[in-house]
């Protein structure tokens, strides 16, 4: 392939790609442009659905069967590969454009070894023995920084942690030395310590290689620190393109700034998240409206390209200063003591956490997946019984009641959770009505009725769900109307303490942003406890009071959350707080 | 793609496997094939099959067989006739209470060893005090117990009898009296198995025509000819050197391998196989009536309402019994139906059975329901075992269909073979059908046998002090003038009580070749295949 | 069914033609099974046997049988005991299965482990020798043949519930029912069930072809509906012993209609399945 | 190497938990038959003057005058001793009945599994590589036309149609022509027997004997495998690691068949697994149209003559070999996939 002289090595123009469904033809990607230089690293940004992946996607032509390029040229080295024949393309694939997934571990075969693998990546384009492939192979996994390379080449992806699987896979993208590398979302899923050292090997070998990278990302972050140049990409729409510092520092377009906005910094407070100065998303316009009645939304459930709607923040920005300080005197709520739980083969989840949340206190819990914090959520919301150690609840011992009766417990109306995943959390037999008047039939024994109807509208109205959605089943609302059901229901029965398992884990920024000045509203209307579980530190600064980290299933370190995020006491605390991206320009390389 | 391409390779490897087997000259062997097993080579032993029987006649001798007769144009076994087989004569003392055998002076057992009176001896005592089959059969000839057999000399041998009876002789010719080869089976004796029952049962000490050259037990066993056996008719030993049974359970596959001629006989088609091959016209199909069975379908006769003469023979008037021998048998048989009797008399007593003046007549057979107390009729099970289902299917579903219109409804229950014979035997079964088959087919056998007393051959449950009187004198009444009369008035008696209502004697079908001769129909229903030999 | 549901049906029938042959035809079969016997041509029972093995004609459309009977008449009117034996063998044991196995699931433990016992156990047992036995040990009779076929089924529903409900039981929604009060046992039953029926459903329908062959074969050998009850099972079977005298029309016809009943029913759960599956609905 | 430790820990572990399995077989087995409404000894003792006196002889023979706890003692007694009793039916020691018939059960079955995985795995890749066109309907129809026609219907057609019709066919009367010799007995396996003594026109003669009922058997088998197979064939040629080795370059032949197939294939074990057991167990029907000396025709013949042991023994076999197939698929399983441990 020749190299045209000067000019970029990957250049989009005005791509559309189109993919059939039973509703017809959707267009997800609507006339997108960019280009990137030799060695450079371009940044994608935008929100589920923007369509980044699936621009992606169509440069490789590794779309679904059913998604098209309908419209646009994609020139590669200046030679228009928009046309290209399936054996073409195999010629590019790896040798010229490499692609790096999210989930590394499931973009591995799982049943053959990753020296194998990487062989395989290798003879792809070349001509070698299979001694060769192993010692290429092993040359690779050393340049990706793996630890005892030569044990790790007959290894299984299973037996391999997530970033190593996301080393392996990188190792097998640049195998033979492709011009181009598409990283898409290569960190998500991984832990926040973890998703640094990715990135960092992932600059440091394009660097060194003078390869151009496309990050593909849904974080600011990630983008502003990594990337030369950043694309904002929206609805299927390039909406700006800039290099990070201006962009983040001086958005043009209107979504760029909701976005920046949305993505919290080291510094800013749920207010900044989405101040009302700015102008609503404009599908949100529609459902914003909550007390109005049947709302025009337009997204249609089910497609895959849905923009998630929320609601505009309404009375924020109060008592940012009133909340750091609870006095005192506030009575105990919870109070949580040696807690411990076991599992068989004598695995400990929990190990010896003890607590305690004032009424209407926020309490933060975080930690990398696995240290046991959301095995810590079901314990204190009673859903599974601890090996050993007490809970308290309104000075009532609520840990000797077993389990599987606490549901006849007059406190069980007291202590609600709200979970990760708002579409596992809703029983998709169940529409948004009956999924929030279930607890308020169950706990207070509400007969359907007028009443009930009454409440549930209140419920749902409180949590920003629009009454006009009521009637609908989980897999017709976005992710955003999911996770309001989810909260409408928790809050349904007017609990003291409310569990939050990393609630905003699997919504988009925006969508966050929305939600968590929700819950922080709620709280101040009730008075309510939080129990806040997030991964998310600069999350759990804005929300919560004090904050407790974990580690392996025990507190390494607690206290008031500005005194712990300004100068963290313990090694894991400092560390966490370091991999934390801001947003900002990219960092020196 | 390699896998297609393999799967492609193997499938036309396997079809080109599948290429006509070659026809073998096979002349001197003849292949048989059965539905049936065969379970033991010792005939005694309990629970042996009718197959095992029929090869006991091969690998074993007697000491005499039944002779032949012609019955219709078709070859039978003679009850009153036998031919000698190890005895080369026999005498029978004027009182008729001593028989006494000249053995052969050069038969061999298989192993060489000359067989002798000791053998003979051996052999009966064994078949009347062991717990083996023969003993419940000997009975019926007056042989019970070891003292009635003596040794005279090496090859002299004298049986005693307590009275003289007619079925005696007939005795020594059915299969359990088989003579033993005395020395080698009492070697293989133990203290708790004296008789050798559990060796023989796996081993032969014969010196049939045939040898044993395999034996699979319900899947083949192959026969090699016995060179030095000439107990023949012509003496000179069996026709064909080798005989192979083959088990094959599906019946339409046996009338398929006949009719392709790989196989050579075959005695046990469904009706509408040896129908359809006897119109082809290709093969020889022999078609014998069973004339020592009978079909019937019983009654209780101790069971309500069958209790009731008149609920029997307004049954026995109900039933439609032409639509029944046709679409069950195809016609196939003698049918025991329909005779004329003159005065309600029945014409014959020497023989049993014989047709019954019996026809469908609806009127009469609700005239007699009616009656009997049932105008109205009633509910009842029809029973048949999974066994016949492929005759009673029909049949039951005919007699089901007529005696609805008399009012009697019936459910019709098909039995698996062991649960039919247990319930048959503890007596619980009202309504149903079931085949005999005496092998020795007098008169007054089959009426001690089958009607009298608690037994489990007593299918009615009949009762009646009369029949059982006049079986039990007919059974020693040397005057044959007499004998008849007491059968004339056994068979009209049988006729008014009405226990079963007999339907007719289903022909055994025997396809064969055409080029094989020499069929001939035997009391067990099997092929003596000595008789056999290939044109 | 929510009206989105229906639309997502009408999509996947009209894309998949197959399907709606296939639910046409069940359809077709249910109303046989109901008004079959006002419409057939002749009594199915009733017998004559001068016209005893006619081959197909004109008046017999499908010839008659051994007996003189339409073999039409018999093979309309057995639909309604055919299809009656295999639904309530297959609910029989997908009732008793689902709520079982999803007991199972849920709790795990003790409960699980006894009853995967039980199940191993019957897994083990060749399964039509062990429904031979059952009917042979309890009599020949429909409605024993409904239970043996139903209990020779029923580790495969209590395995696919148990699998089905096992890999929702730390589901969101599960737990958020028993932190709205629900006990386990509601949470089973009234959450937990109702969603992994739609996916049992599809068992159920290929299951049901299943039935129908089962009884035949229970025939074949000798223990099935006993005469002159009309069933396509016995009439298979008697049929088959005239497969070698060239009368044909005994066996193919019986046979065509379990043929295409069971075929209907397959083809049905596989619509049934892509129907159901969510990730279909692109 | 620590993979075939784990591996065999697990079968270990799962022979050992399979154990309570068989022991509840055996009991269940042993209470069913005795539930049957048929009484052996009566049902045997056919002799033409058969009377209570051999009936008794017979049920004192087999041990049923005694309670049945004491019989099912002894009975265990009897298993543990290596003796399953005696067959009325055939007349032989059951354990020799179906040592010498399980051979040809088992080379039936596997014939038959290795026909239908060679036809199902092809339909199902074709269908899953073009789904929804119209060679996944006709795979789809293919399959299901395969699984609605009763086994003894298919077996007897084939025999009426190959045999009796076109004569292609051998005689439908067991594993090898009667009058080819038997090869020396070394395995009971004849195509393996007759391939040890070199006997290649035996080979083809028993093979021949075996196309027609193993095509029946694979005929109904089919089915469930090729849809597994095309189940597993999407779900892996739409997981992210096929789109990884198309996303390298990675030749289609070697997409397929070295990243989809092969994972797709580890389904398709679990099932074919299951398919043996449960074919070893149902070829009654075929075993008895072919008038095949098999266990399962065997013992359909003992349970209709209510003859005890041989379906007690059978039942025993069957869910031995149940169990064995199941470790044999975890074996291969834990081979084939090492994310497989012990549980």
């Amino acid at each position: 392939m020749t190299m045209a002289e000067g000019g970029p090595l990957l250049a989009i123009e005005d791509l559309h790609v189109t993919f059939s469904t039973r509703r017809g033809l959707v267009e997800a990607v609507r006339g997108v442009s960019f280009s990137v230089a030799a060695g450079e690293t371009l940044g994608v940004v935008g929100e589920s659905g923007s369509g980044k992946s699936v621009t992606a996607f169509a440069v490789t032509r590794l779309l679904d069967a059913s998604g098209r390029v309908s419209q646009g040229r994609i020139r590669f080295g200046g030679e228009d590969i928009t046309k290209a024949s399936s054996k073409q393309l195999r010629a590019l694939h790896g040798a010229a454009i490499s692609m790096i997934f999210q989930n590394p571990r499931g973009a591995l075969n799982p049943i053959r070894t990753v020296g194998q693998q990487i062989a395989d990546a290798l003879s792809a384009h070349e001509r070698i023995s299979a001694g060769e492939g192993r010692a290429r192979a092993l040359d690779l996994l050393k340049a990706v920084l793996i630890r005892d390379p030569e044990q790790r080449l007959d290894a299984y992806p299973h037996e391999l942690s997530g970033g190593m699987c996301q080393r392996v896979m990188i190792a097998m993208a640049i195998a033979c030395a492709p011009k181009l590398l598409i990283a898409d979302e290569p960190t998500t899923g991984l832990d926040v310590t973890t998703q640094k050292t990715v990135m960092d090997l992932l600059s440091k070998i394009t660097a060194e290689r003078g390869m151009a990278m496309i990050l593909i990302t849904h974080d600011l972050g990630l983008a502003s620190r990594y990337c030369q140049r950043v694309c904002v990409m929206e609805q299927g729409k390039v909406v700006e393109e800039a290099q990070p510092l201006s962009l983040f520092s001086a958005p043009q377009h209107a979504y760029t700034r909701r976005l920046v906005a949305a993505s919290p910094t080291a510094t800013s407070t749920i207010a900044d998240l989405a101040p009302e100065t700015l102008s609503p998303h404009p599908e949100e316009a529609a459902s914003a409206a909550v007390s109005k009645d049947a709302p025009a939304i337009s997204e249609s459930p089910g497609a895959s390209f849905e923009t998630r709607s929320s609601i505009a923040p309404q009375d924020e920005g109060s008592g940012e200063t009133e909340k750091r300080k609870r006095p005192s005197g506030t009575p105990l709520l919870l109070e949580v003591q040696n807690l411990v739980k076991r599992y068989d083969r004598g695995v400990v989840a929990v190990n010896d956490v003890s607590f305690l949340i004032r009424a209407g206190e926020s309490l933060g819990l975080v930690g990398e997946s696995g240290s046991g914090k959301s095995t810590i959520s079901r314990l204190v919301c009673r859903l599974i019984d601890a090996s050993e150690g007490e809970i308290l609840f309104d000075g009532q011992a609520i840990g000797t009641l077993p389990a599987r009766d606490f549901h006849r417990s007059p406190l069980r109306k007291d202590i609600q959770i709200v979970f990760q995943d708002p579409t596992d959390s809703l029983n998709p037999r169940f529409n948004a009505f009956d999924c929030i008047a279930h607890p308020l039939r169950r706990l207070l024994g509400m007969k359907d009725g007028a009443a009930l109807t009454a409440r549930v509208s209140e419920c749902a109205e409180r949590a920003g769900l629009p009454s006009g959605l009521l009637e609908r089943f989980p897999h017709q609302l976005s992710g955003g109307q999911k996770a309001r059901v989810g909260i409408a229901r928790a809050i349904a029965c007017r609990p003291r303490l409310l569990i939050l398992d990393e609630p905003t884990a699997a919504l988009d920024v925006s969508v966050q942003a929305v939600i968590l000045q929700l819950l922080d509203r709620l709280r101040r209307e009730d008075d309510l406890a939080l129990l806040f579980v997030s991964h998310d530190l600069n999350v759990v600064r804005m929300m919560c009071e004090r904050t407790v980290v974990m580690q392996n299933g025990a507190i390494v370190e607690q206290g008031e959350s500005l005194a712990l995020f300004g100068a963290p006491q313990t090694d894991y605390a400092r560390t966490l707080l370091e991999a934390v991206l801001h947003l900002g320009g990219p960092t020196a390389r | 793609m390699t896998i297609v391409r393999t799967a492609c390779l193997a499938v036309a490897l396997l079809a080109s496997t599948a290429l006509p087997a070659l026809t073998q000259t096979r002349a001197e062997t003849l292949r048989h094939v059965t539905g049936a097993a065969i379970n033991t080579l010792d005939p005694n032993i309990p629970g042996s099959t009718r197959e095992a029987f029929g090869l006991s006649l091969l690998t074993y001798d007697r000491l005499l067989s039944f002779g032949k007769k012609q019955l219709d144009g078709k070859w039978v076994f003679d009850l009153d006739n036998f031919k000698p087989e190890l005895a080369e004569s026999y005498t029978v003392s004027p009182d008729g209470l001593k028989i006494t055998f000249k053995l052969r002076q050069d038969a061999k057992f298989h192993d060489g060893t000359p067989v002798t009176a000791d053998d003979v001896k051996w052999s009966l005592d064994r078949a009347v005090t062991a717990n083996v089959l023969g003993k419940g059969q000997l009975l019926t000839g007056s042989l019970t117990s070891a003292d009635q057999f003596k040794v005279v000399d090496a090859h002299t041998f004298e049986v005693t009898l307590p009275k003289p009876d007619k079925l005696a002789l007939a005795n020594l010719a059915v299969v359990y009296p088989v003579i033993f080869n005395s020395k080698l089976a009492k070697s293989k004796a133990t203290a708790e198995d004296p008789w050798a029952l559990a060796w023989l049962k796996e081993n032969t000490a014969g010196s049939g025509a045939y040898i044993i050259e395999s034996f699979k037990p319900g899947e083949t066993t192959i026969l090699r000819r016995n060179p030095d056996w000439n107990r023949g008719s012509a003496e000179k030993p069996a026709s064909f050197k080798r005989i192979i049974t083959q088990t094959i359970p599906e019946a339409a596959t046996r009338a398929n391998l006949v009719e392709k001629g790989d196989a050579d006989i075959v005695i046990d088609l469904q009706a509408t196989d040896a129908a359809d091959l006897e119109k082809k016209g290709k093969l020889k199909v022999i078609s014998t009536p069973q004339y020592n069975s009978i079909t019937f379908v019983s009654f209780n006769n101790q069971t309500p309402p069958f209790d009731k003469l008149e609920v029997r023979k307004a049954i026995a008037y109900a039933l439609p019994y032409d639509d029944m021998f046709k679409a069950a048998l195809f016609g196939r048989g003698a049918p025991l139906y329909g005779a004329n009797w003159t005065e309600g008399k029945a014409p014959t007593g020497a023989v049993f059975p014989i047709p019954q003046p019996l026809k469908t007549d609806l009127v009469e057979a609700k005239k007699l329901l009616t009656a009997a107390g049932f105008p109205e009729g009633f509910s009842t099970t029809f029973s048949f075992n999974v066994g016949q289902a492929g005759t009673a299917e029909p049949m039951a579903a005919l007699l089901k269909e007529s005696l609805a219109k008399i009012g009697i409804k019936v459910e019709i229950q098909k039995l698996p073979d062991a649960q039919m014979s247990t319930l048959i035997n503890e007596k619980k079964v009202p309504f149903f059908t079931e085949g005999i088959v005496a092998w020795l087919p007098s008169m007054d056998y089959f009426y001690r046998n089958f009607y009298i007393g608690p037994i489990r051959w007593n299918y009615s449950s009949l009762d009646d002090a009369k029949i059982t009187e006049w079986a039990q004198a007919a059974r020693f009444e040397p005057d044959m003038a007499k004998y008849a009369a007491l059968g004339k008035d056994l068979n009209t008696r049988h006729f008014e009580l009405m226990p079963q209502i007999p339907l007719w004697q289903p022909s055994q079908d025997a396809v064969m070749a055409s080029s094989i001769d020499g069929y001939v129909y035997q009391f067990h229903r099997q092929i003596d295949f000595r008789d056999l030999s290939r044109k | 069914m929510t009206s989105a549901t229906l639309r997502h049906t009408v999509w996947i029938l009209r894309g998949n033609p197959v399907t709606a042959i296939a639910a046409a035809g069940a359809f077709i079969l249910c109303l046989l099974a109901i008004i079959g016997p006002w419409i057939v041509p002749f009594d199915p029972i009733a017998s004559d046997v001068p016209n005893a093995l006619q081959p197909p004609s004109a008046k017999y459309w499908a010839g008659t049988d051994q007996l003189g009977r339409d073999v039409f008449s018999r093979l309309i009117v057995a639909a309604r005991l055919d299809l009656a034996i295999a639904a309530s063998a297959v609910t029989l044991s997908f009732a008793l299965g689902a709520v079982v196995g999803a007991l199972c699931g849920y709790t795990g433990g003790r409960l699980d482990r006894y009853v995967g016992r039980f199940v191993d156990v019957l897994m083990a047992f060749p399964l039509f020798v062990l429904a031979m036995a059952m009917v042979a040990a309890l009599g020949n009779r429909v409605e024993n043949i409904v239970i043996a076929t139903a209990i020779i089924n029923l580790p495969f529903y209590i395995r696919f519930a148990r699998a089905e409900v096992n890999v929702r039981r730390n589901a969101g929604w599960v737990e958020a029912a028993r932190a709205s009060g629900d006990s386990h046992v509601s949470v089973v039953l009234r959450f937990l069930l109702p969603n992994v029926l739609p996916a049992m459903a599809v068992q159920v329908s290929l299951n049901l072809g299943w039935a129908i062959l089962n009884a035949a074969g229970l025939s074949f050998i000798g223990l099935g509906v006993s005469a002159p009850t009309p069933e396509w099972g016995i009439m298979v079977a008697e049929g088959a012993r005239f497969i070698s005298t060239g009368k044909w029309w005994l066996v193919a016809f019986p046979g065509l209609a379990l043929m295409l009943t069971v075929l209907c029913f397959n083809l049905l759960g596989d619509g049934l399945r892509d129907i159901l599956d969510p990730r279909m609905r692109t | 190497m620590s993979q075939l430790s784990t591996t065999a820990k697990r079968a270990g572990w799962r022979f050992a938990s399979s154990l309570p399995a068989l022991f509840g077989v055996l009991v269940f087995t042993f209470l069913l038959m005795r539930v049957l409404p048929g009484d052996p000894a009566v049902f045997f003792a056919s002799g033409p003057s058969a009377g209570k006196e051999e009936i008794e002889m017979i049920r004192q023979q087999m041990g049923l005058d005694k309670p049945v706890p004491e019989q099912l003692v002894r009975y265990l007694g009897d298993i543990g001793s290596g003796n399953l009793g005696r067959s009325l039916t055939t007349g032989q020691p059951v354990l020799a009945d179906l040592k010498s018939r399980l051979p040809a059960s088992l080379e039936l079955t596997f014939m038959a599994l290795l026909i239908a995985l060679l036809t199902a795995i092809p339909l199902g890749v074709a269908a899953a590589l073009r789904q929804g066109s119209w060679i996944d309907h006709v795979v789809r129809f293919i399959c299901a036309l395969g699984v609605c026609v009763p086994t003894f219907v298919s077996g007897l057609l084939l025999i009426y149609a190959f045999y009796y019709l076109l004569g292609i066919a051998p005689d439908p009367t067991g594993r090898v022509d009667i009058f080819t010799s038997q090869p020396p007995l070394v395995t009971g396996f004849l195509l393996i027997d007759f391939a040890v003594a070199g006997d290649w026109e035996g080979w083809r003669a028993a093979a021949s004997q075996l196309v027609l009922p193993a095509f029946t058997m694979a005929l109904f088998v089919v089915a469930p495998l090729a849809r597994i197979t095309r189940a597993a064939m999407l779900a892996s040629l739409g997981s992210d690691f096929v789109r990884t080795a198309r996303s390298l370059g990675l030749p289609p032949r070697k997409v397929i068949v070295t990243y989809a197939l092969r994972n797709a294939l580890l389904p398709v074990l679990t099932i074919a697994g299951i398919v043996f057991s449960t074919m070893l167990g149902a070829n009654v029907l075929v075993e008895k149209v072919f008038s095949w000396p098999g266990v399962a025709s065997y013992a359909l013949d003992a349970l209709l003559a209510s003859d005890y042991a041989p379906v007690q023994g059978f039942v025993l076999l069957m869910a031995s070999i149940f169990v064995v197939v199941n470790l044999t698929v975890d074996v291969l399983y834990g081979i084939a996939d090492p994310r497989v441990s012990v549980e």
